[in-house]
């Protein structure tokens, strides 16, 4: 890549403090965090790409309500809807063109006011075919992991291991819920869709985060700790569940464009930010991300490879199953890689980070994934 | 740094009402026709960009899902973009800005409606928050007619002249949609018929407003050196010379809508990478974003087509009509087809079709440079692409 | 003819439950008392209807709250006279933005008192300038419908 | 205490009537006469379900009408027991994805005709690989649930 492009400052809502805010104040609030922390003007900002959905807000345009909420009052400003990676990497591109040298990039979820992300997942289903017989979040993640299990030998344990890991982990993180949840927790706790219970389920949580991007010369103007992007990649599956297959998806290819782009291998990843808003989810997406031999994600979390005393810790931010903003979550994690290689993650900081990976996904078990690159 | 961008593919559908074909094959049909449009297959496509209205227009929540094999984008990165009304115009920006940051060479840009499938009214009025405006939003309409009632009263005009010129606009704009086959409203009307419609929204009336359509329209993207190997011919591709896009705020109350700010400074954006000083006489033809008739009057003062309060005279004296110096929406404009998330992307396409001579019946003669428009938002965003050829002058 | 393709139907339902946040609750509460209440932009010193926590031009916070009048004018109207899912109200009725005194941003509302027997005539009545004032209803909850209509005075 | 902010509630009722289009219109004709009909790839032969305008890899329309059977095995299921609005069914209840004999992509249903008196339990009835076939309804609208939900086939 020609120019590099730089993240400069990032900042985070978590959903103790935005529950009881108007949607409209908890983005200003963020977006003022930015600004202060670059010493900024609104007026000086180049670019805004917000992310939010329609669905997720009751309010359609769902950018509309909160437009001048982020700074975007006459200024050059897009929406990305549904997954916040997409906001991450079309103001890289932004930046890339030359005609802006900094962009804001903005995502949002009130997850307590909506009808459920059941209820709105479920219209991910066309009306026809899937939607009548009930597909939806949790019960397609469902069927996935039941195949997941029964052809690697994937257990329920293995499953709460990562719920305790990551649950553990987040007790260390301001924005993450703050119960620490045990193996034998996640195994008593209710079904949802077997065999996943109430505790394998990421939470619907309330949260907005917000990052500055900018290009290489501005990034050395701005700050002297820049986060560099050295890889993207991301790809869709197909429309129809039955088309798929859950247990070899896109996120692999899309792996392999970020890890090409970066010039490097998996196993030179520090630390890794996954979204995983169903527990097996984590082992089954290390196994597409190059960190284990296909169908050994059981193995991974068996030998603490991903703790944060690990090898590789996943999700030292306790992940999406202690901090689930559903569109914002994707750059949640992309702010938590950056602070990783900033060396900024306070008390979750796993030590002398180079290179991070930050990933995200949404749709029927993961019918859309991306991966960004990060490095110091 | 930035590099050169043309569209060299156009696909669109017959737009109107189409019972006949469910929302993931009216996307196809208009994805496969830009593909033969320019002789290529999915194969070809580095990456897709798509969207639509917001989602409850269809009640399918999210339609870069729903239509990834209807785009061939399985296997492919696919992004949505989405901006209500600016939809089309938000999503061809982003696939300018894919290939001109270098990481794409050839994106597929994406946008359908299916709107005649529920109530869009309906799903319009939501775009307003629940708090304060949405009781009185009325949808598209409502919000509309409340701006376009403004324009007489601001410049002391009399309201029957300001009446007389956008029925003008209505009858110009539902001719020159006779001549285009894919228009939903292809019929001939008077002004009389325009004056005596009945009342939608006062002072909106039937014959003033867009209709709700299905409709889809695809766009192929190009870096130079991939456009000049595909096109048929480097006169046939339409290069973007210059983009545009700025926001009011949320709240109708907030900003004044007559000298319409987002409109103003998403024109000066565009024009100033265009290197565009007069655009009157720069510009050749412009497709602009008007669901009302009324709203066209105020786009032109706004795009600097003519000074403040001077939009009636534009079109007394026939400047933005039909053989005019600076003909307007010669594909019958939104005011005769609009499937909202693909119109902004109509917009686009058929000013790339008149810059590159293929617009058929509604060609404007020796156009060269066009201006392209959509407004989206509670009446709040507006968004330009300048699109123009490098054919020698003739 | 060509062949008859069907469809399915269906209504979706979705409830949603918006925190208001403290400044929005805050105005709504001094609705209680018939009393509108904007806040103040300490750069550009407008008074913001409604009352918002952040000057959307300036990017800082409203620092004051003001009270404007219930009185004010028609900034510009609309007759509404088509139906769609959700409306608060059966058309024909209208509709406008209230510029009341002592506020910087007009206000979206109902206006009331107009005779709309004959559509035609409604221009007749109903003038931007017009000077109209607030109609409250008697049992107050909260909301923007506390506001009953503004109706010429 | 943090003083105590309200909240506004609304349910938003949205009336909807998608278009099925020829394909999907011909392929709930066919439910009426309880056969399950797929539409077949020219290029990679793929017989899909439910039957399709184009194939989503080859992106060429499809171009043959091929009858599937009603029979099928069981690729993976899940048994649903929680419940959100809009929801089609009362949990408890258990669906799947079906691999019909004689299609190559799967068709999400219900599974019946468990016994979900004790939730532990399913497991041991319901398993991928496991052989089912549809229970049609009597009256057909010609929809989806035309067929009831798949039930398991007792191997003779």
């Amino acid at each position: 890549m020609t120019d590099r492009v730089g993240i400069v400052a990032v900042a985070q809502i978590g959903h103790d403090y935005a529950v009881d805010k108007n949607l409209r104040e908890i983005c200003y609030e963020v977006t003022k965090d930015i600004l202060s922390q670059v010493e900024m003007e609104r007026e000086d900002l180049g670019t805004i790409i917000s992310s939010s959905s329609d669905h997720w807000q009751g309010i359609s345009c769902s950018n509309s309500y909160y437009y001048e909420a982020i700074g975007a009052y006459l200024k050059n400003s897009s929406k990305a809807p549904e997954d916040s990676a997409f906001a991450f990497l079309y103001g890289m591109m932004r930046i890339m063109t030359g005609h802006f040298d900094t962009a804001l990039v903005h995502a949002v979820t009130k997850g307590s006011e909506i009808p459920g992300v059941s209820t709105l997942t479920n219209l991910y289903a066309d009306p026809f075919i899937q939607r009548p017989v009930g597909l939806d979040d949790v019960s397609t993640a469902a069927l996935q992991a039941v195949e997941y299990m029964d052809r690697y030998k994937i257990t329920e344990e293995h499953a709460a291991k990562v719920v305790a890991k990551n649950r553990g982990n987040g007790l260390n993180n301001p924005y993450a819920l703050k119960e620490r949840v045990s193996v034998e927790d996640v195994l008593k706790s209710q079904i949802m869709a077997y065999p996943l219970k109430k505790l394998d389920c990421a939470p619907s949580s309330d949260g907005t985060c917000a990052l500055l991007l900018a290009s290489e010369e501005k990034t050395r103007e701005l700050t002297d700790n820049p986060v560099w992007i050295k890889g993207i990649g991301w790809e869709v599956d197909h429309t129809y569940f039955g088309d798929r297959d859950l247990l070899n998806g896109s996120l692999r290819k899309a792996a392999k464009r970020a890890y090409n782009m970066a010039g490097i291998e998996p196993k030179e990843i520090d630390v890794a930010e996954i979204c995983e808003p169903y527990s097996f989810q984590e082992l089954l997406w290390c196994e597409q991300l190059g960190f284990c031999p296909e169908g050994k994600g059981g193995k991974l979390i068996d030998e603490g490879v991903t703790e944060m005393s690990g090898e590789l810790p996943v999700n030292p931010s306790g992940g999406v199953l202690s901090n689930n903003p559903y569109v914002a979550r994707g750059l949640f994690r992309i702010v938590e890689g950056a602070l990783q290689v900033m060396g900024k993650a306070g008390k979750r900081q796993v030590p002398d980070v180079e290179t991070a990976l930050a990933h995200s996904t949404h749709g029927f078990a993961g019918q859309l994934h991306s991966v960004i690159i990060l490095e110091g | 740094m930035s590099r050169k961008v043309g569209i060299i593919g156009v696909g669109q559908t017959k737009h109107g009402r189409r019972d006949d074909v469910n929302y993931i094959d009216l996307v196809y049909d208009a994805v496969r026709a830009a593909m033969e449009d320019v002789k290529i297959s999915p194969g070809d496509i580095d990456a897709v960009v798509s969207g639509s209205m917001p989602p409850p227009m269809e009640g399918i929540n999210a339609p870069h899902l729903y239509w990834s094999d209807a785009m061939g984008a399985f296997g492919k990165p696919s992004m949505r973009i989405a901006t209500c009304g600016s939809t089309g115009m938000s999503i061809a920006q982003s696939a300018y800005y894919h290939v001109a940051s270098g990481l794409f060479d050839v994106v597929l840009a994406v946008g359908a409606e299916k709107m005649l499938e529920n109530d869009p009214q309906g799903t319009m009025t939501t775009v307003a928050d629940p708090f304060f405006q949405r009781p009185f939003i009325a949808g598209a309409p409502g919000v509309f007619s409340m701006q376009s009632i403004q324009y007489s009263h601001r410049y002391g005009l009399p309201e029957e002249r300001v009446r007389m010129a956008a029925a003008q606009i209505s009858v110009d704009h539902h001719t020159n949609a006779l001549d285009n086959p894919y228009a939903h409203i292809r019929i001939k009307i008077t002004v009389d018929d325009v004056l005596k419609s009945r009342i939608i929204s006062y002072p909106t009336r039937l014959l003033d407003v867009c209709p709700s359509s299905d409709g889809a329209c695809a766009l192929v993207f190009a870096c130079e050196e991939k456009a000049k190997k595909i096109a048929e011919s480097p006169d046939e591709i339409a290069w973007v010379k210059g983009v545009g896009y700025a926001g009011d705020e949320h709240f109708f109350g907030d900003s004044d809508k007559v000298v319409w700010e987002s409109a103003i400074k998403a024109s000066q954006e565009a024009y100033k990478m265009a290197g565009i000083q007069n655009p009157l006489k720069d510009l050749d033809v412009a497709e602009i974003y008007n669901p009302f008739t009324y709203q066209e009057l105020i786009y032109y003062e706004c795009f600097g087509f003519c000074g403040k309060g001077e939009a009636c005279k534009l079109v007394e004296d026939g400047a933005v009509l039909r053989g005019g110096e600076l003909p307007c929406d010669p594909s019958g404009g939104t005011l005769c087809t609009n499937p909202i998330g693909a119109t902004g992307l109509l917009r686009v396409g058929e000013a790339a079709l008149q810059v590159s001579g293929r617009a058929d019946k509604r060609q404007v003669p020796g156009a060269r440079t066009a201006l392209s428009h959509a407004m989206g938002g509670s009446d709040q965003f507006n968004g330009i692409m300048i699109l123009g050829s490098d054919k020698m002058e003739v | 003819m060509a062949e008859e393709y069907k469809s399915i139907k269906e209504e979706i339902h979705l409830p949603y439950k918006w925190a208001l946040g403290p400044v929005f609750t805050k105005f709504f509460e001094n609705f209680k008392e018939k009393k509108i209440m904007g806040t103040k932009c300490p750069k550009c010193h407008r008074v913001l209807i409604p009352a918002r926590r952040f000057c959307p031009r300036c990017f800082v916070d409203t620092d004051e709250w003001v009270q404007v009048s219930n009185e004010g004018t028609v900034r510009t109207w609309s007759l509404v006279n088509f139906e769609y899912s959700g409306q608060v109200k059966k058309p024909p009725y209208v509709q406008g933005l209230i510029d009341l005194d002592g506020a910087d941003t007009a206000l979206a509302h109902f206006i009331g008192g107009i005779d709309l027997s004959d559509l035609e005539k409604v221009p007749e009545q109903v003038k931007i300038g017009m000077r109209v004032k607030a109609r409250w209803k008697e049992n107050r909850e909260g909301n923007i419908l506390d506001i009953e209509c503004f109706e010429p005075i």
